[in-house]
Formats: structure tokens, sequence, C-alpha cells
């Protein structure tokens, strides 16, 4: 009962999806849709969709790091002007509002970039080595699709994406 | 640094300055608001002031070349004005102004500063850190009397050829190339008096220290003493002339002569300069 | 010629039919990807000339500030109240400079204006660079350079911290911020087309680019990130610019000196910034179609949407301008008034006028759609915008420090000495050496968006089913080259 | 050092604890005054006349003031004025011949002063106020004399030559001087030190 | 920092430890460290000495002759600051710009620090063994020299140095002392001694209500400003007085006066007679005044007057309404009224308003009589040098030593005094800095500066009874091979009368001698040490003496002023005002930096010489601020900027003295012009004093310009901000105030 992949590429979007419409009602043995990797030059949403429902969690990071970037900025400062005993300046008291917001909000941003990128790499699987059966052509123009299946899918599979003009299917063992 | 603090003293971080009472002396720490009041009427414009400010002060001598583009470094300056409604001649002389820092409550120079080097002192001075500073000129640019003067060159080695450095005060820093200096009050002068006050379990006397432009006026045109101390000649001046520390706008008598300059910006200075009295019928 | 109503009738038809394409929809993609990835080849001998000239120039700025460092500040003839002189006004020059690729990347990116695409990378590299430009300059007017870790926060064993109140600390914090989080966004955004590079490139270029892009295939999972990651960044960075360019425009107007103790100062200086951004991309854009041969990419209707773009922008900045001479006039504020009085009528007279002018009276050639498709025009305009909004910022620094508050210390003849100039001519070298070598590392014209742009406009096209009305793109972009 | 300081530092901002320098301790040997992590030995000094701090503060039990004639008084502490060693020495028979002594006296012969090296050395834009504390601490808090001395100075009597023992750095300083002191033995009232700038920078 | 030798002035044993910390940011020791930086520590010190702290001590300025008392701060043995001396009678614990510049003169880098011979035509170092042999060649028994042969110029003198120098003359049988001050109050004493009776009365400013002045600039340049300054600021107190100016170039002075009055230069005393003519409508004026008087004054009626003075006429009347108005009033004559031909007549129909108005006595009496004449000042003047310059010309003096004056600098280039020194075979000059007359010196000798030097003084203006102020070193001589004047001296007259003086080692013991000897003068019990050690600490010996008897003497006939109209030379159309600075005098501190750099108060001028030049002529000339300016006398001409003014006459020019140095150092030389140069021969008519307002100038713009360095900014008035108010006097209720 072992598991391998087979990459096929495809010239258009729209054989893609074919493909992966066919491939999630086929129900094959051995074969879950969840394990269907698309691999495309552009970002396309819909055929995504189609893969069923992948979640993004980028957001809940920027989310904590916007709130704690500006949380803790405010405390920071406020609490370095209060601990700083040449800090007394004519005119403004020693915590002065303003100011720190200003700061606050830089840094409310900072922290929301910094952790929304870290959301990101860590989403994306970034940085990662590139799977074997990566192939150059998924960057200029050609969409393919990862699939992982048991040994005994795979013939049926291959069929399909035969059936909707791969251009080419590459297996691991490099056939 | 913990939130403890912050909660604890939140009221007092937020006080607004100069805010009435901030000087006090039943509080240890605001017994001294060193201040100065400045008698038009009788400032002759002789500059033994800037001259003793020199002296004190360890400022260099810029050469001809370094005034004429403006990067004199007095910290006392005695301005000469003429009157504006002048005819021919100026028969009424002319208004000489000394102008020094003016140690401003609410100092437009301290906000700015990005490293902190100048901020106000317990006593109500306007303090500069040398060694803090990082030559940025805002505080410069944000000062309304330019009273503030830039390193423009490396003055300790050009200024003071030997043996012309055996006379630089030990007390004061000599400044190097590119920070800020300003008038001090001559708080080398102040610090020694308080010390000693504080080992003989008193309070400075008045008229104990003087800066040095004070102590050298020829016609004591400038005062200058504690005006936490309601006794003191400083404090009976100030009242005198009805100018309020921590007013921006005072109400006065129009035969009163006290007023501070540049007011409408609300800096607060700690000058007091008294009007110049002319006869109108002489 | 037209002589007949019909014949009138048919032309005025034309004109309205006739609407010229951003780009072709149907260049092919592989063709995208080698028309970029040729602006990454080998470059020409004149590319050497002229980076060596830009090194060289960067090189006297250096030994100016070399020179102005063992010396003094007082060889670059600043005095007690001209305290910053050119310093400050070209580093305002530089953040300003830095908008225009937020502009494009971000707020065109959030209101799905498409044609940004082809031209956005450029304009997000030079957002950097300008950036990394200004910070020399904050470095560089510094009295005391090497106690430049005085303004970071960090503890430290004096227990002292900066002064949070000061404009300068939140300048820091922001430029810092603004820095990072667009280089960050630039780095982000070029992943796909360093996994393009790395896919194409042979042996050192290879690793190099195999290590930038992360290993980036292209999978679902690292679009569907990407895409929201992208578009949050987005949305941090436009407020981030914003409050960059207000915050600087605060250095000015916390303090009490006329002429910078106004209120709309903060809108003024981002108008202010987005227009000459927008003006440098425009001198860029030409600049690069012409050298990369992007005409395909980089089309005129692109370069007249961004004209007209930049039009509208300098309106508002002439708005706000005339707000702020009006506001002064009309307020009973002596100080500002007798500072705006000298601005227009003293030493700095002529450098005045001529900012006023450049800003508000030559961006009406943009007005017309005829000059905004004369790219020689165009080159000449944007290159002028950009010297009259320099001239903004010399002017909203140094008339101000000559005419002050304070009669007695006012200052009128401290012209700038070379050291100034030097330093000035020195970032421009900086600034293009880091330009020309992005150009030749990093793709920069962005292959992936391109792609998405095309297929885009290829399903438009087939859905409404719209004739392909003739393409004179590339006679136009002949006629250009 | 700084590390540690770091380390303290960020610390106790998060817990949001406050820092503080511990009390004074006494004794122990050179280097293990505190544990405040502002510990620093000192360079060995080469003095011209290696003088025994331990037989004149401890064995002897002297007070530190009476050489150091300016700590009460102003801002030097003061190295001894010459004929202030003469005036005790020349009376002193039983030493008159040591090696040390010798070399004192070979230099009040010839009216020379003795070429001391500057052992805690402050940068040249501090004030140091001695005045300050000892009247504050000595003798308005009537503390033994080594602990005042000593919190700055380390443990002079069990030294020869004197030697740095605390790092004298900025923070070092405003760590205590943001502590709240008693003010004398009978006044119970606190109140940290001075926290301007001008206090110590000249 | 380490000198302790044992030395004689054994009070002075503070030298020693090091640390004479001077704080550089960035450079220095910025650092925390340890054993670097080496300490000293005293060997045998005074026990008021604490390294850190700092010791006064009192002494007395000598940058001019107002004697004024100072303290010396001393810090680690070097002297940093002067104050003023609170016991003071003359400075009242005050000091002006000029005082506090001694201490540059002390470390000035371009100090002579040895004794220098003329080898050729340059001065080359020598010890001082060769150059006492030389003086004993050249002057000594065995040169043969009498005492007809020999000169001394000496600026002002007075105290025990003065007497020293007497002695030393008596000892080689010589009068040739010629005591010369190029700008000096001569004219002034004249009528001073033939109206009252004295040199110098004694003005009481502060019992005034009203000053009127006529060109004296006694805030600045005066008998003793710094005194005047503190009586200034009592009269300017409720009930404040009122100050009228009335000169043809505005001083410090009439800078803060409430009227200041520009005039013809010279016609002062037309003026002051028209006032009196008006004065004497008041009856009781007429009765106090003789007939003659009476007469002679009523020939100067308003429109006579005004035509004279180029004053309205109206405001000769207001000057004497408001005399008749304030009493008691004051009325001076001042150095503008007094440098013509015709200076004691205007200086005494000056006075005359005075004896009309009945101040003497009130406001002028006579200053406390010093019982000690042979230390008593000798006021110089310009008739010395003149003099001295015939007779040198001539060819009469084998050897000539000069102290304290700097005549090559100074003479106006008509005496040619420069060519006459050199026909004198032997010149010898005392000097702290090589200045013009050194140069032209066979030996210069490098004498100790006032701080570092022993003396005595006694100023010619006496405030309050007499004070003998005393001079004591501030600190150890700075220069090894330098020598004190006085014991140079000393050694002089011990070469003929050794015998007199072998009771002295030096002139500190002479000194001392002397200065106990006045013990029983102030009725002092105590032992001599101790009378000499309470003079020195407090720096001055104040003895109360009778004041001089001041009488009113006033001849109708030398009133006469109606050959006083000026010369009018259409070559020449312009007033030459060569204006004396507080801060420069005659130009013998031109290289004190500080100097240099105090901005003049009335143009803020530094660093140069300028031509004032009033705006109303400036503009008829086409002439702008930096305009060089070829201003020419019959005797030079001098290129210069100007700087226009308004407190000028429109028919006048004014240059500063003090500035356009050959020598003196790197602060004075090659800086600005020097006015001296083109003074025409005028003299006073009595006194034969030069009358340094008498010259008459052309002026030419040359076309080239130059920015003026000034600290003033482009406009020199307030721009409508609240800078300086002026509150009229009537509104101001000053005794209310505190």
């Amino acid at each position: 009962m072992s598991k391998s992949h087979m990459l096929a590429l495809f010239n258009d979007f729209d054989e893609a999806s074919a493909a992966i419409r066919e491939l999630k009602a086929s129900n094959l043995e051995g074969f879950d849709l969840k394990d269907v990797t698309l691999k495309s030059p552009i970002e396309h949403p819909e055929i995504e969709e189609l893969l069923g429902k992948r979640p993004v969690y980028v957001q809940l990071f920027t989310f904590f790091g916007a709130t704690f970037g500006a949380l803790l900025g405010f405390l920071f400062i406020s609490s370095a002007q209060a601990t700083f005993l040449m800090q007394p300046k004519g005119g403004k008291p020693i915590i002065p509002i303003p100011p720190d917001m200003v700061l606050t909000y830089e840094l409310f941003i900072l922290g929301g970039v910094y952790i929304t990128v870290l959301g990101f790499f860590i989403g994306a699987k970034l940085p990662m080595k590139r799977h074997k059966l990566y192939n150059a052509r998924v960057s200029e123009d050609q969409i393919g699709i990862l699939i992982k299946a048991e040994d005994t899918a795979m013939p049926a599979i291959k069929d399909l994406f035969t059936k909707h003009r791969a251009l080419e299917i590459i297996g691991e063992g490099g056939k | 640094m913990s939130i403890t603090n912050l909660l604890n003293n939140w009221s007092f971080y937020r006080n607004k300055r100069p805010y009435r009472g901030q000087y006090d002396l039943n509080r240890q720490y605001g017994e001294y608001k060193w201040a100065m009041a400045v008698d038009l009427d009788i400032c002759t414009g002789c500059n033994a002031c800037t001259t003793a400010c020199y002296a004190e002060n360890n400022l260099p001598v810029v050469g001809k070349h370094r005034f004429e583009h403006g990067q004199v470094m007095h910290w006392i300056r005695i301005e000469r004005y003429w009157d504006e409604k002048m005819g021919e001649f100026p028969e009424q002389g002319t208004s000489f102004l000394p102008m020094m820092c003016q140690q401003c409550e609410a100092a437009p120079c301290e906000t700015v500063c990005p490293v902190a080097a100048t901020s106000h002192t317990n006593d109500g001075l306007n303090s500069q850190n040398y060694h803090r500073c990082i030559g940025s000129r805002y505080c410069s640019a944000n000062c309304p009397f330019k009273v503030r003067y830039f390193n423009w060159w490396n003055y300790p080695s050009t200024a003071w050829p030997a043996p012309l450095e055996d006379q630089l005060n030990p007390d004061v820093t000599v400044r190097t190339k590119g920070v800020m200096e300003k008038c001090t009050f001559c708080v080398q002068r102040l610090s020694e008096a308080k010390s000693r006050a504080r080992t003989e379990y008193r309070l400075v006397r008045d008229g104990e220290v003087l800066p040095a432009c004070a102590q050298a006026c020829p016609t004591g045109a400038i005062s200058f003493g504690n005006i936490v101390d309601p006794e003191s000649k400083i404090a009976k001046m100030w009242k005198n002339q009805q100018v309020d520390l921590y007013k921006d706008m005072q109400e006065k008598d129009n035969t009163v002569r006290g007023y501070r300059i540049l007011e409408d910006l609300r800096p607060f200075p700690s000058v007091m300069y008294m009007e110049r009295v002319r006869d109108a019928e002489a | 010629m037209i002589n007949t109503f019909e014949e009138r009738e048919v032309e005025v038809e034309r004109r309205f039919v006739r609407k010229e394409k951003d780009i072709r929809e149907d260049i092919a993609w592989a063709k995208i990807n080698s028309d970029v990835l040729r602006s990454l080849e080998r470059p020409r001998m004149l590319f050497w000339v002229i980076f060596l000239g830009s090194l060289a120039l960067f090189m006297f700025g250096v030994s100016c500030e070399i020179y102005q460092y063992e010396t003094g500040l007082g060889v670059a003839n600043l005095d007690n109240p001209q305290v910053w002189g050119l310093y400050i006004a070209t580093f305002i020059f530089w953040i300003g400079m830095s908008h225009s690729g937020t502009l494009l990347s971000a707020i065109l990116h959030l209101m799905h204006a498409d044609w940004r695409k082809p031209i956005y990378r450029f304009a997000e590299a030079m957002t950097t660079f300008s950036l990394m430009t200004a910070g020399l300059f904050v470095m560089v007017h510094l009295g005391r350079v090497w106690q430049f870790y005085y303004v970071v926060a960090y503890p430290n064993e004096r227990w002292t911290w900066p002064n949070f109140q000061s404009p300068l600390v939140w300048d820091a914090t922001a430029i810092f911020t603004y820095l990072t989080s667009s280089m960050i966004f630039l780095y982000i955004g070029m992943i796909p087309d360093l996994a393009i590079c790395r896919d194409n490139a042979t042996g050192f270029r290879k690793r190099f680019y195999t290590f930038l892009s992360l290993g980036w295939m292209g999978t679902d999972r690292q679009w569907a990130n990407f895409r929201v990651t992208y578009l949050t960044v987005a949305c941090f960075l436009i407020p981030l610019a914003v409050s960059v360019h207000s915050i600087v425009a605060t250095d000015f107007a916390v303090s009490q000196q006329p002429g910078w103790h106004i209120t709309s100062f903060p809108p003024y200086f981002v108008a202010g910034a987005l227009y000459s951004g927008c003006a440098a991309i425009i001198t860029l854009f030409i600049v690069l179609r012409y050298v990369f041969r992007f005409e395909e990419y980089m089309t005129m209707p692109i370069l007249e949407k961004t004209a007209k773009l930049t039009f509208a922008i300098s309106m508002v900045w002439t708005y706000l301008n005339l707000v702020e001479y009006s506001a002064t006039w009309y307020g009973d504020d002596m100080y500002a008034k007798q500072a705006l009085i000298y601005r227009a009528t003293g030493d700095y007279a002529v450098f005045w006028w001529s900012m006023n002018f450049l800003g508000s009276v030559v961006p009406f050639t943009l007005a017309f759609k005829k000059l905004r498709n004369h790219i020689p025009t165009m080159l000449v305009v944007s290159i002028l915008l950009n010297v009259g909004m320099w001239l903004e910022r010399w002017m909203i620094v140094s008339p101000t420090f000559a005419n002050g508050i304070y009669p007695w210390t006012m200052d009128h003849d401290q012209w700038p000495a070379w050291v100034q100039w030097g330093m000035v001519a020195g970032s421009f070298g900086w600034f293009n050496m880091l330009f020309m070598l992005f150009c030749k590392i990093f793709p920069s014209v962005s292959m992936y968006e391109v792609k998405e742009m095309v297929y885009h406009r290829s399903l438009h096209t087939k859905a409404h089913g719209e004739p392909s009305v003739n393409h004179e793109l590339a006679a136009e972009g002949g006629t250009a080259s | 050092m700084i590390h540690r300081l770091l380390a303290v530092l960020s610390l106790a901002f998060l817990c949001g604890s406050a820092v503080n320098a511990e009390p004074f301790v006494q004794g122990g040997p050179i280097g293990s005054q505190t544990s405040d992590g502002y510990n620093a030995l000192g360079p060995v000094v080469q003095q011209p006349i290696d003088f025994p701090h331990y037989r004149h503060a401890k064995d002897m039990g002297i007070n530190c003031m009476y050489c150091h004639t300016g700590a009460r008084r102003g801002y030097v502490s003061v190295i001894p004025r010459e004929d202030k060693c003469i005036g005790c020495h020349q009376n002193i028979e039983s030493v008159k011949d040591k090696p040390r002594i010798k070399k004192l006296f070979e230099y009040w012969d010839k009216k020379e002063p003795i070429p001391w090296k500057k052992v805690n050395d402050l940068p040249d834009f501090v004030r140091f106020n001695h005045e300050r504390h000892i009247q504050r601490f000595y003798f308005r808090q009537d503390r033994p004399v080594r602990e005042v001395c000593g919190y700055c100075h380390g443990d002079v009597a069990n030294m020869t030559v004197d030697r740095r023992v605390k790092s004298l750095s900025m923070g070092w300083c405003v760590s205590c001087h943001e502590k709240d002191h008693k003010e004398s033995v009978t006044n119970m009232k606190t109140s940290h030190g001075p926290n301007e700038c001008w206090q110590c920078h000249k | 920092m380490s000198e302790s030798g044992i030395n004689r002035r054994d009070f002075l044993k503070v030298l020693g430890l090091g640390g004479s910390s001077l704080a550089l940011t960035g450079c220095g020791n910025t650092d925390v460290q340890s054993g670097v930086e080496v300490v000293m520590p005293n060997v045998h010190p005074e026990d008021f000495v604490v390294p850190g702290l700092s010791v006064f001590y009192a002494s007395t300025c000598t940058q001019c002759g107002s004697a004024c008392g100072v303290m010396g701060r001393v810090r680690e043995g070097r002297v940093l600051k002067l104050e003023g001396n609170p016991e003071s009678k003359i400075s009242g614990g005050k000091i002006c710009g000029l005082g506090q510049a001694a201490v540059q003169a002390q470390y000035n880098p371009d100090r002579l620090t040895q004794p220098m011979v003329k080898e050729g035509d340059k001065l080359v170092p020598t010890t001082w063994e060769k150059a006492m042999a030389l003086l004993d060649d050249k002057t000594g028994p065995k040169s043969g020299i009498s005492g007809e042969q020999f000169a001394f110029v000496t600026g002002a003198t007075s105290g025990h140095l003065k007497a020293l120098i007497q002695n030393y003359m008596d000892s080689l049988g010589s009068k040739n002392h010629f005591v010369y001050e190029a700008v000096s109050p001569a004219i002034g004493f004249a009528a001073n001694r033939q109206v009252y009776g004295v040199d110098m009365p004694r003005l009481h400013l502060d019992k005034a209500k009203l000053i009127v002045s006529f060109g004296s600039d006694f805030l600045g340049t005066g008998a003793s400003p710094v005194h005047f300054a503190r009586e200034y600021a009592k009269f300017r107190k409720a009930p404040r007085g009122t100050l009228v100016q009335i000169e043809p170039k505005m001083t410090m002075t009439g800078a803060n006066a409430d009227r200041w009055i520009p005039i013809i230069p010279g016609t002062e005393g037309v003026f002051a007679l028209g006032v009196a003519n008006e004065l004497l409508n008041h009856e009781e004026y007429v009765r106090a005044t003789s007939p003659d008087i009476v007469a002679l004054v009523r020939k100067y009626d308003r429109e006579t007057v005004s035509r004279a003075t180029g004053v309205r006429p109206e405001l000769v009347a207001h000057v004497a309404a408001l005399l008749w108005e304030k009493t008691p009033s004051l009325v001076i004559s001042g150095a503008s009224a007094e440098g013509h031909v015709h200076g004691v007549q205007n200086a005494m129909a000056i006075q005359l308003l005075n004896k009309i108005l009945g101040n003497v006595g009130k406001t002028v009496d006579g200053q406390a009589q010093s019982p000690f004449p042979q230390i008593a000042p000798s006021a110089g003047s310009f008739a010395a040098l003149k003099a001295m310059n015939d007779e040198m010309g001539g060819g009469k003096f084998k050897a000539v030593f000069i102290h304290g004056a700097n005549p090559v600098f100074t003479a106006p280039s008509f005496m040619g005094f420069r060519e006459n020194l050199r026909k004198a075979p032997f010149k010898v000059a005392f000097v702290d800095a090589i200045d013009e007359t050194a140069q032209e010196c066979d030996l210069v000798l490098p004498i100790l500066t006032a701080v570092e030097d022993f003396g005595s003084h006694v100023a010619w203006y006496q405030p309050e009874g007499v004070e003998v102020s005393i001079q004591q070193p501030l600190m150890e001589k700075l220069h090894a091979d330098t020598r004190s004047m006085g014991d140079i001296m000393l050694d002089l007259v011990k070469v003929r009368r050794a015998e007199e003086y072998k009771a002295w080692p030096d002139f500190f013991s002479y000194l001392k001698t002397a200065v106990v000897a006045v013990k029983p003068v102030v009725k002092y019990t105590d032992t001599d040490e101790h009378f000499w050690y309470d003079v020195l600490s407090h720096g001055l010996i104040q003895v109360d003496a009778p004041q001089q008897e001041v009488g009113a003497n006033f001849a109708a006939a030398a009133l006469d002023l109606s050959s006083s109209a000026p010369v009018q030379d259409p070559k020449f159309p312009f007033y030459l005002i060569p204006s004396e600075r507080h801060n420069f005098r005659d130009g013998r501190h031109a290289n004190l930096g500080w100097l240099q750099e105090s901005p003049d108060p009335l143009t803020t001028v530094v660093w140069d010489s300028w031509a004032e030049i009033h705006p109303k002529t400036a503009a008829s000339m086409g002439i702008s601020e930096g305009d060089y300016l070829e201003i020419a006398s019959q005797n030079g001409m001098l290129k210069v900027k100007a700087y226009l003014f308004p407190g000028i006459h429109p028919d006048a020019i004014s240059i500063p003295l003090g500035q356009g140095h050959e020598a003196l150092g790197r602060f004075a030389q090659g800086v600005g012009v020097n006015p001296f140069r083109i003074l025409d021969p005028v003299f006073e008519k009595s006194t034969g004093e030069i009358a340094m307002y008498g010259t008459r100038v052309s002026v030419r713009k040359t076309g080239s310009k130059e920015t003026v360095v000034k600290d003033e900014g482009p406009y020199n008035t307030q721009l409508g901000r609240k800078l300086v108010v002026t509150l009229p006097a009537d509104v101001a209720q000053l005794s209310k105030e505190i």
C-alpha cells in the first residue's frame, strides 16, 4: 500500500479544471482530493475552489501581529518614558499621548506587516525544498496537477489526465 | 520600568508642564526655580556680559570669517534695534536687548530633540547635555529666540592656540564639533552653590550665586535668583512687575514694565524683561 | 479636409470607438518570460559607462561627507538660523519620491486597476531605493553621525532612551517601518518571478535565485497564502505611506517657525510626495521602455493613465499649496505672513516662483492628449516636475530659516556650499546605481502579473466578444524608440 | 555585561517588575561586592609608591577622610597633600627605613609631587560630587565609612594599591539614584537621587 | 601643571594638582579608565587651597586707568576669570568687558616670552644676561650717557612703579619722562583747572535729575566707565533722571540718552552758550552770573546758535527748559567737544552751564585729595609725545625707553615718529607682546602681565576717598623668561644707587615696604605682616582724605567762541570722527580675541574697521553698506568699508580707533585700519594737544564691495515684534518698583 506522486501538465486552465472536476467526481479508491496540488504560473482562485476548502490563516497572524505591535508598542514607549529619569520636558507631560499614539501607530503597522509575512511563510510552507516532480514549465505557461495516490489508483488517474489532453505526465520513477 | 509604576504614577506623568505648584519649597525637588530679570532701561549695551560669558563658559573665538558666516558662539548677545518710527536721527537713542537662552518652562527645543539631550531640570532650567547631543539641530530650528549655537567647526583644536587653553574653565565642558550649546545660567556655579548650601542644611541664599553675566554687568541690569523663595529679590521683582511664571498672557497695569519676550508663542520664558523707559518730553 | 457631415460623424465615432488597449491579450506567456528575462542579460557597454558615472558621482558625495565629517558641518556653510540647508530639503524630496511605489502597488492594487501591473515593480524598487537615499541624508546632516545609535530605542548601560516626543524619532520609526515593509512587500511580490528566474538561470545565478525564491512552486496553497498576504500588506502600506510623509510634515508642522506651523502640511506633503513619485515613474517608465524595449508591456495607454494620474495629483498639490498661501495671507499670524512675503519677494524669490511655475503650470501639459502621447515631451515634463518638487522642499526649509520669528538672527545670504551640492549630486548617483543594479538582477516587470493581466483580459474579450481593434502599439513604440 | 543587562532589562520589562540595585554589601574579595551586574575589575595600576591601603585603613583603622579630605567638602576627594604623609611619618620611627617610606621622603626632600595615577577616572565631562554622597550617607545616615566609600570603591581596606571594582557606568549611577534613600538617621522621609543631566554632566 | 618650586611668593604656593581637566566631548577622556591620567598632589599648599575648588584673590585691573578692584578666580594654579571686587569703591564688584579680557592677555599665544635684540633688521631672541649687559653698556655709568640724552616714554602711570621710574630718572639726572596717552583727557583737565582749579572734579551722576552731556561717553570710555555705569544705574532708578546727549556721532552713552541731538563737530560750546542765553531769561540765574559773562552769552541767541550748530532752534530752548525744570542737573563735557582747536573754550562754555545752574558743589564737587603725591597718577598727554618727538628728531636722545605706550602706532603720520625714533641709537621697549613700537626697538624686554605681577595703582578719578589699588599676582608666571617691570626698574636703579636700594631684593619687597609705610595713615594698629596680608586680601587701601576745593572761575575772555566756526574746505567736506571704542581704546588691547569678537554696541561690527556714514549722505553719494570708501585727509588715506549709521551727523564720517595693527600678533594684525594715521596737524590752541576731531576728510566710493562682518541681521528694527518695548517716563512708576 504505498503512495506515489504524479504530475500532469496542461496547456490551459480549462483543461486542468475539467480534469480536476472529473477526478473529484470519480471517487477513486486510494485517492483523496486533498492530495491534489495545483501548480500554476498565475493565481487562479476559481480552480482552487474546485479543490475544496483549503483555509488560509494569514489574517489571524495579521490580527495578532497588529494587536501586539500596538499594545506592546504603547507599553514599551510609555514605560520607557516613565522610567527615563531625564525625560521631563517643558510644556508637555512626561507621557504625552499624541506622540505616543504616532509611534504606537507605526509599531502597529510594523507588527502587522512582520507577523503577516511570518504567517505567509508558515502558511505557504516557505522556504521549502522544491518537490522533485516540479517542472520549470509551470512557471512559464503550463498548469500542473500533482497528485498523490495509492499505486493502485495511478493508472486510472493517468488515463483521466490523458483524456483531458495532458501535455505530459510525469510519474515518480521518471516515467 | 514596570506597569505598576505606570499605573501608580499615571497622573504625575500626565501633568502638563508648567503646572502651578511645579516649583514648591515643600517638595524636595522643586526648591529652586532660577529666574532672571533684565532691566532694559539701565542696560547700556556695553557687552561686559558677553565677554564675561566667554570667560566663564569656554566659548570659542571663531574669527572674522566664521563670524561672517553666522557661526558665532556668543551665548548672550546684545541686540541693537533702531526705533521703527525713527526719523532722520535716532533721537531717543537706541534699544539694547541682551538675549540669552530664556530657559523656557515650556521650551520648544526640548520636545523635539530626538535623543533627549535637552530636557528640563528640577530647577526649571533647560539643560543641554553635550555628550548626548547628536547634532540634529532640530532644537535650534525650533527655538523662537535662536539662542542655541551649534559647533560648526572643531573648536577645541583651533580656537585656543596654546597657552590660551590654560584659561579654560575646568567646570565647563569644551564642546567639540557637531554639538549644540547654549546659555546654562552658569549651571556650574549654581550646582556648586546648591551643594554648599545642602551641606550647611539650608537653601541657597539670595544673591549667593550669580551667573557670570549678572555678576559682571556694571549697571546691574541683570538680576538673578531663586523665584521659589518668596523673600528673594527676583521673586519680589517678578511679583512687583506682575509677571506670572505660569501664565502665557499677563494681565497687568500699563504702568508696570515687566514682560516676557514672544510670550504669544507660549514658551513661558524664565527671563523677565523690564521695558525701556524714555522721557518723551526730553 | 473633412467636408461632409457623414465624414465628420465617422471621425467622431472612430475617436470614441477606437480605444487603445493597455496590453495585447494575445501575447504568449512564454514570450513574456523571455522578453523580461532578456533584460537580465549581460549589460551593454553603455550600462557600465552610466553605472560608473553614477558610482563616480556617488563617490564624490562620499568624499564630501568625509570632508565634512572630518572638519565639521561648517564646511557646508550652514549657520545659526540656517541650520538644515539642502540636506533636509533633499531628504524630504527622496522620502516623497518613495511614495509612488506604494501608490502603484498598493492603492491601485486595492482599486483593481490592473494597468499598474507591468509598471509597479520598478516603482516599488524606486520606493525602496529612494528611502535608502533619504536615510543617507538623515545621517549626513547630523553633527555627530558617529553617535547615531542614540536615537535607537534599546536598553543600554546608560539607562537612557530616545525622546519619544520628538518628530525625528517618529521619523526614524516611520521610515524604518516603511523601508522594511516596502522591502518585504517588494520581495514577497517578487517571489513568483524569482522562481521564473530560477527556472531559467544557470550556474551561480541559479543558486542565487534558488535561494531567493525559497522553493516557490506555484502550488495552490502558496498562491492562496500569497494572495491574502499581498492584499494584507498592501492594506498596511497605504496608511503607512500616508503616515510616513505626514510625520515628515510634522517635523515642520509641530515647530513654531513661520511657514512651517501650518495645519495643512501633512496632506500637502503627502500630495507632494505622490506628485514627485508619479513624475519620477514617468521618467523611469520612459527610460526602461526605451532601454529594455518593453514597448509591449509599458504601453502608451499605461503611460497616458500615469500621466493623467500625475495631473490629478498635481492639481491636488496646487490646491493645497494655494490653501497654504491664502490661509497664511488671510490669517493674522504676522510671522507667517512676513515669511510668505519674504519667500515671494526676497532672496529666494526666483526659486520660489519657479517652484510654483514648475509645480502648478507645467503639469498642464499633461492635460493634452497629444502631449501625453509624445514621449520626449513627457520625459522633459516629468523631469521638470521633479525639479519643481525638489525646489518646493528647498523652499519649505531654507526661507523659513532665513526669515524666521526672530528679527536679529535672520540671515538672508547663506548660499549652500559645494559640499552640500556635492552630497545632493551624490545621492542621485547612489540612487541611480542601486536602480541600475536592481534592473539587471531582478525582473523590472512583474512577469506573473502581466500573465494574469493578459489572461484576464483575454477572458474578458472572449466573454464580450469585442472585436480586436488594430494595434498601433508597435508602430508607436517604433516612433518613440 | 551588557548582555546580562539586556537580559535583565527585557525580562523586567515583560514581567512588569522593577529593576533595583541591591543594598550595600560590605567586605568580600575584590570584584564580589555587588551582584548587580556592574562589577568590572579595572586594570592593575602601577603607582610610584605601592601605597598599602590595608595598613592604613584596616590595620590602623584610619578613616578614609583623614587623608582624602576633599571628599566631605568638594567635588574631588583629593589625593592627600604630601606634607600630610610626612606629618605622620616623620614621627613613626619604626617604619622609616622601609623602602616605600624612603621613597616618600625622597620625593619630599626634592619637594616634588608624587605622580599618582588616577584609578577611578571618570570621563572628563562627568562631575562626580563626593561631598554630596559623603554628607548624605556618612554624616546624615551615619553609616560606616567603609560601607559608604566602599559602595563605589569596593573594599579598599583590603587592598594594597587601589583598584577599580565597579563599572562606574551611567546606568550604574542611575540604578542607585533611582532608589529612594532615607534623608538621615532620624528623618525617615525618603527621596531619590537627582535625576537631571546637569547634575553630573558639565 | 606641576610647578611647585618653593617661591618667594610663598602665599602663592598653590600649584600642583593635575586634572586641569578640560572636558572635551568627543575627544579627550570619554570613558571610565584607570591608570592613564596622572594626578599630582600638592606638596605643601596653603590651608585654604582645596583642589577642585576655586580660590579668589583680590587684585587690580590695569586694562585702563580706572584701576578697578578685581577678584581673580584661581583653580589649580591658573587664573581663570576676573570678577569685580565688591570692596572696591570704583568697581563695586562689577567689571567691564575690557577688564574680563585681561586673562586673555595673560595667556595670549602671541606673548613675548623671551628678551629680543635687534640684529640687522630683525629681532632675535637673546638671554636676560646679555640683555641686561647690553642695557648696562648703553645706559649704565660707563656709557657716559647724560640725563639730557635719555628719554623714558610711558603711558599714564601711578603707584609705586611710577615712583620707581621717577627714582630711576632721578638717578640718571634726567627730566625726560614723557607720559603719553594717545587718547588723553588733557584738554578737559586744562579746562577744569581753569574753571574748578582741579584736574577732575567729582561728578555725582546719581544725584542729578538731568544730565546734559556734550559728547562725553562716560559709560564707555570716560574716566571710570564701570563706576559711572553704576552711578548711571542709580541715576536711572526712581526718581528717574533724564539724559540728554549732544554730540556729532552717537556714542554708547548717546545710545542710552532720552534725547540725542546731533551737532556739527566743534560747535558744542556755541550750543552751550545758546542754552546759557536761554537760561539767563530766568532772573535768578542772571543774578548769580557776572555781568560780563551775561553780556557775552547774550550774543548767542537761538537763531545764531542754530545756524552755527545745525541744531533746530527750538531744541536750544528745549534743552534750556529741561535744565530749568529738572534740578539738580549735571552738565558734562566730553571728548568730542574738547578735541578741537578751541577745545578748552568749548569745555569751559559747557562747564559754564554748571555754574549758572548752581550745580557746582551739588553735583560737581571735589575729589578726595590724595595724601600720597609721589604715587598719584600722572595723566598722559599728546603734548608730551610731541615735545619728545621734536627733540628726538633733532637727534638729542641716545637712549629711549618705552613702556605702556605704543607711539609708533598711535602717533599721526605727520609727526614722522617712526623715522624720528630710528634716529635714536638705542631704544628699549618693555612689553608683553611685540607691538609696532617694539618692532622698531633695539632691545625688547618681556615683562609680566598684570595678573602675574605685583603693583599698585591710584586712579585719577576717585569716587570716594582715595583708593590705592593693590595688584598682586594671581598665578605663577607663565613664561619662565619674563620678568616683572618693577624688578627690572629696581635693578636699573640699583646700578647707580645700589646703597639706597640694597634692602630690597625685588620689587615685591619694595612694594611691601612702601605699602606697610601707609599703616599710620589708615590708623592700622596690628603688625606689619598682618597689615600686608590684610591689604592683599582686600586688594586695596582705602584712605579717607579731605575733599579738594572746587571753585568756579569764568572769565568772559576765555569763553570767546567767535572764532570757532569750522574752516570750510571744499576738497575735504567731511568731519572725521575717530571714535574711541570702549573695548579697544587706543588699540593696545586689539590682540585679545574676546574683544575682537565682542560686537561694537552700536554697529555690531566685529573684527574690522568701518566708516560710519549717515544714510542720507550715503544715499546722495550712492553708497550702500559694505562699499569700500577711500577716506582721505591731507595726511593720508584709508580704505574702509561703509556702514550706514543713522546716529551720526550727515557731514561727518566716523572710523573707530584701535584697529589697523601691523604687529601685536595674530588677533590684531591686519584687522581694519588705523585712523590715527590720517589725523591732520590741528592742535588745541592753549594746551598743544592734538585736536582729535579737527581733521577734515574727503570720501570717495571705490566701487569694490565686501560684506560687513557684523552680528546684526538684515533688519535693524524689531519688525513689529514686541522685543524691546518703550514706556514713556511719565507712565512708568519706577518708585513703586523693587
